[in-house]
């Protein structure tokens, strides 16, 4: 009888979960709805405003950003060799590059002097 | 030199085929007396044929020839099976070929004792296993699903979002099956999920409710299920394209099927970059337990929307997702053992997991309609759609696709089927940790 | 004395696991020769029997299949892209092509809409 | 076929939408009398909506709504901001979007008990956040910044060591600076090291010394203050573009900004291949605690340099890095949980930080200087490369060449400013193998 | 501004450079009375160059210098010799520079306690050496070999199986010389797979073996043999174009050397798919024990072959088996700690390991030509491509292809030495589980 | 008081920390300045004299050696693969090779034997 009790119990706390979740779940994605179909359009144009003019860095976010690595020094590696290569690779090219490089010149080698100027961030 | 070597040779083989010849040489016993030796000769050289059958007697008593029970060459029939299907038919090969190859690995017939089980504390597969066991694999799974999952779809039409929240009523109508089918709660619970038709989703609650360690109220131990849920909910993952178009056909009409949606806007970036944020925000807010889950998935998004860390999500989503993947799929598979897993508790599993599909599916397509007498003119959703909020991402994506164009070859609906397809994702993790707060 | 006993246990032991174990290693390796000698042939000519005729799929496998990934979701952009690109690429394409594609078109724009029906899977 | 599935789907839909009708079919449940059915939908019938109300109040107060401290919403904006800042000025965005995505993930209000938090064992980010506890991520890094690091500059020019010696001033006078504000001697260790500008450095350290569980001779437990140090350290190494140029421009004359270096030398492979092996032996010889460390930066150099290893080197500074990155990034930033991170220790040891850094540029700006009271003509060094020492690698030598070309738009230091720059690599890690002989 | 940073750096530097100017300002020490801090002047500046040198004294004693032992610059040297070869020579450079690196970190003199040593729990290489210690790394380093192992030439032509199977001879030979040097059944047994020429198996079976923890039936505990027995498989492994060469000049004629065989057939890729499965089947019920090895192998194999699952094969050949390969290298060098490593024992097993690997290789020649006694015409074998069936692959396949052009510069014998070369690896790991077997 | 006395001695011993960590610190970094600016060149020049002559190896060391995996068995595929094509490869694009040599031709084809003798390592 303990068991058909309990048994009964689990039935409808079921049942309860069952309601309460439907609902919590159909709740939860019609937040995201509401956010995304109204609250979102606002927040942007409340911070185009902030913004207002001094926004370019979002839009010219390109690839080559991820040369930069966390672990920090393979970035100054790359960039030197693009002030002397005057172009952009990503993260595999750049080292490509250091191996083809390395047999092209010693990156010490004063020829590099010539072309920075034009290229500083 | 030749010499030497000749020599030096001709010793090491008499080594071992000294009790062969029967000859006494024990040029390199350094450590006992001759008497010793002779013992050892005798000893060895008389009764020595007799020693080696028993060897072998006693060999083949270790084999799978002489552990097989017919359990483990269903099983392994079944891993065949799995890897024929994905293969040759290709549903899933990237789950169904590691799974299948786990489950002949776990049914290779062993004597207990050697650490050779994945059940055995210290062998090789109970560590792989450990992952699974403690539910760490599924949120780095999410991690690589995030970094390859383009939400524009959602983002362009969020009230598709609901088709997503409608096919989770598969995983709370099986959750309640269970019930009556006389499983406990967390289990019921850890059953339930199969209905959200998401691997990773399943053997992360199911690893939290259904790990055969937590204790009851009353004091009985919940069983261990992981094994058949993860089987089951990545076998009907696999066997989407066969489960849905019958229950797509059932239930639309001509009619419907042939419903156009005019094109998604576009999305732009910065859009996309605010979505993970927001939504992990919301929906962990809502459903905290749900946070290993959806924090990463949204982590794993934000790494490919930012455009600063694309490394980073590349590798989540190659290389990282490809370990876990291999790790997964072969452990879980190697945790069908026969003896822990035929059971009926399986069975039952099992024929619940068919029915949560049939009622995921329908639970979206069904609400596809219902929204459609909210929505007039090319507002109007093509119900089909609805089916893809069961996830199985991209499967049954794909499958609304090759429905759509079965009814009109020029209307594509696989990109608006997209958006409850990702939403059933992030519904099925939103129920999950519903269920975990509740029964955790 | 104990030690040399055991001691001349172990030696002979050693001679029957030298023995049982070079048995075993070639019967096993015998079977694995035999089985590709002669069962496999058997068997691959008894599976062309059944599956006559309906038996193209596995030739045709190509690594596009790879795009298709574990999960999930993968797939479903690039064969979109696929749609669009009229072409196939393996997973790391895809990702490039997804980056191009971005700047090249809005991936919703009704363009995508003419180039389909010749593109079913 | 199709009449099969609608009976079958309407009977498991009935299952569900059962009680909302009342009606009392339930024809699915074997294990039960009809009697004790009756009792259940009389007794969940009635009490219905009452109980369903009661779920979704019990829910509630699982939600972060209910939870929400203060304290969790301002980590969370300060999650943002890391976001924000990463994505928007490009700070070091490989480290501040993980670690921000942590934060947040970190202060999302959960209830304790269900494995959500970082520190609650059995929780999944408890399991990624052990490879930062046990100090074994760092060294992980450490293999793949060793495999991507040209030392060519500081074999080239082995002088400018020196300004990576100086620049550790900052560790020993925060450490200092930590003592006179109280903290004891291993906490003081693990916050100086903060002045080390290196992120795996000071988790390693802290972990070691300052990790919660070291008993302290007079008894008392030395604090976790493994967060807070690692959060100071990156967000400074993120504003290092903020923090130096002032006190450039403050410590050295226009004079000194215009020198100009002559070109270092080329180096051969050979020089390469001998470095690692070479600096490997001498530094962990005279530190041998900075083993971890110092011998897996070499040994990911050496990689690189023998140029059999390629793949290998390849690996470890590509995915092997990124999938620890993100591992450490997340679990660094989560541990910020607001409870657990928001203390008068935390606020002290970011200002000990922020003093830290300042210090170690003056130490290497200032040392600059003084060595060129010793070198002549061209042997002289743009004492700016000083600033270089704190390491921050690769920003404060890129700080410095931008500096640098903001006096002499043709004067490049970069290639210069990358010698200090390693070598405060290695003396923190130095530095770090010190501390922990006299504190660990 | 300008003011504010000079007064504020000033005061931060006088913290640190105080003592030795001796004045009393301490603006910042907020937490005591002026008084104690009086004490504290006097306290450290009367005494203060003795304190100092007191520190560097005691500092000393924490160095490398202080703590040298005669046999740890012993293991460093050889440390530079092993990547000196891998460098120089190219011999097996992947595994010779990382281990080699290994051997130099785990012989860095250091004071006990402070978690530097691989064997010091707590210390970040000991948690790396997990994956040894528990013999986790080998079958995932085998997964990856099987994803990058083509069985074609196996499958083409199976008889050559046999020749891999023969080099095992070594295995057991070996095992029994242990035997008679004293060394106790699974001792011997671990040993004995060094004759397997398969690094990943000898680790894999010494550490269920020869791991130090397992208790004797008497009583005794087995010794800890990983760190020597994996030394010696690889060092001979790298020496293989050394040692083989002559010995197969011993037992081959002139005319032997000089036979061609015919080019093998093609095979299809159902073939190539059906190899993995049917291989792990009957190898694994041979020899359940060896599960863990030829398990992966297979599965590694079918990752490559199925044509669906290429993503993952290329993941396991590429970056996991590199990310193995580095912590399993660096660790199994490390293990040989000076202490621990120069023993009467590890100079046996290097004796054994040697002899070990030429009965291999004769057991190899001498069953090729045992089988030419059998086959007629263009079927006869070139006795050569049997020394390939030790394993170590590629390289022995590599020295037979060499050794035959050095007889006939158009006779062509890679392609043929490959298969006895992967039957060797299936072989020796059949070899560890039945000797698992008998002995685990 | 005793917590005075405790911080006094903690103060004091900082005070020798510093001071002894800084020395230590420099004189490491001084004693590697001084190997790499008079211990190396030696160091290479005997090294020199010893390897007088047969000292090309390190010189051509190429990217192509890494197609020799520690795991052993890649190489003799891409070796056969190159005998085939007659070129480096490094490990990547000798397993895109493989793929595209199985479709060109069956590896085992005689027509391999014909274009061996001139590649021999
Ligand atoms: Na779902
Ligand atoms: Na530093
Ligand atoms: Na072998």
């Amino acid at each position: 009888m303990i068991y058909t009790k309990l048994y009964i119990d689990q039935i409808s706390e079921g049942y309860v979960i069952l309601i309460t979740g439907l609902l919590i779940v159909f709740s939860a994605l019609l937040i995201l709805t509401a956010f995304f179909k109204y609250g979102l359009p606002v927040l942007l144009y409340t911070y185009k405003i902030i913004t207002k003019g001094r926004d370019k860095k979002i839009k010219d976010i390109s690839p080559n950003v991820n040369e930069k690595f966390t672990g920090e020094i393979a970035a100054a590696i790359s960039t030197a060799i693009h002030l002397y290569l005057k172009e952009q690779h990503d993260e595999e090219n750049a080292v490509l590059t250091i191996k083809q490089a390395r047999k092209l010149y010693s990156p010490w080698s004063s020829k590099i002097y010539g072309t920075h100027n034009n290229l500083r961030k | 030199m030749k010499k030497l070597f000749i020599i030096f040779s001709v010793i090491s083989l008499l080594v071992f085929i000294r009790p062969a010849l029967g000859l006494n040489t024990n040029s390199n016993t350094q450590t006992l007396s001759t008497t010793s030796v002779e013992q050892v000769e005798e000893n060895s050289s008389e009764s020595f044929i007799d020693e080696a059958f028993d060897g072998i007697k006693q060999f083949y008593s270790y084999t799978g020839f002489a552990n097989a029970a017919s359990g483990n060459l269903i099983m392994i029939l079944i891993g065949i099976i799995f890897i024929y299907l994905g293969i040759k038919f290709d549903y899933e090969p990237l789950l169904l070929i590691p799974i299948g190859t786990g489950v002949i690995l776990g049914n290779i017939p062993f004597v207990a004792g050697n650490q050779t089980g994945i059940y055995e504390t210290g062998s090789v597969l109970n560590y792989l296993y450990f992952g699974v066991v403690k539910g760490i694999y599924p949120p780095l799974i999410f991690l690589g699903i995030g970094a390859m999952t383009d939400f524009s779809s959602l983002i362009a039409n969020p009230k598709l979002m609901l088709l997503g929240a409608a096919a989770q009523i598969g995983v709370f109508a099986t959750f309640l099956g269970a019930l009556y089918l006389g499983f406990n709660l967390p289990e019921a619970g850890a059953i339930g999920i199969i209905g959200g038709a998401d691997g990773p989703t399943a053997i992360f609650l199911s690893s939290k409710l259904a790990n055969g360690i937590n204790i009851l109220p009353d004091g009985t131990t919940v069983k261990n299920l992981i094994g058949p849920i993860a089987i089951a909910a990545y076998s009907y993952m696999a066997l989407v394209p066969v489960i849905q178009p019958p229950i797509m056909k059932l239930l639309t009409t001509k009619k419907e099927r042939l419903i156009r949606m005019k094109p998604p806007r576009a999305v732009s970036q910065k859009e996309k970059m605010i979505f993970p944020i927001v939504a992990l925000l919301l929906t962990t807010f809502i459903s905290p337990s749900a946070l290993p889950l959806l924090g990463m998935l949204f982590f794993g998004n934000l790494l490919k929307e930012s455009g600063r860390t694309e490394r980073l999500a590349d590798t989540a989503r190659t290389k990282l997702i490809d370990i876990v993947t291999i790790l997964l799929g072969v452990t879980v598979g190697a945790s069908t053992q026969a003896d822990i897993f035929i059971t009926k508790d399986s069975m039952l599993i099992f024929g619940l997991g068919a029915i949560s599909f049939v009622i995921a599916t329908m639970g979206g397509l069904l609400f596809a309609k219902f929204m459609n007498l909210f929505l007039k003119g090319d507002e109007k959703i093509n119900p089909l759609i609805g089916a893809a909020g069961v996830s199985a991402v991209p499967d049954s994506a794909r499958v609304v696709h090759a429905e759509g164009l079965k009814s009109d070859k020029n209307n594509y609906l696989l990109m608006h089927a997209m958006a409850p397809n990702v939403a059933g994702v992030i519904g099925s993790a939103i129920a999950a940790g519903i269920i975990l707060s509740f029964l955790g």
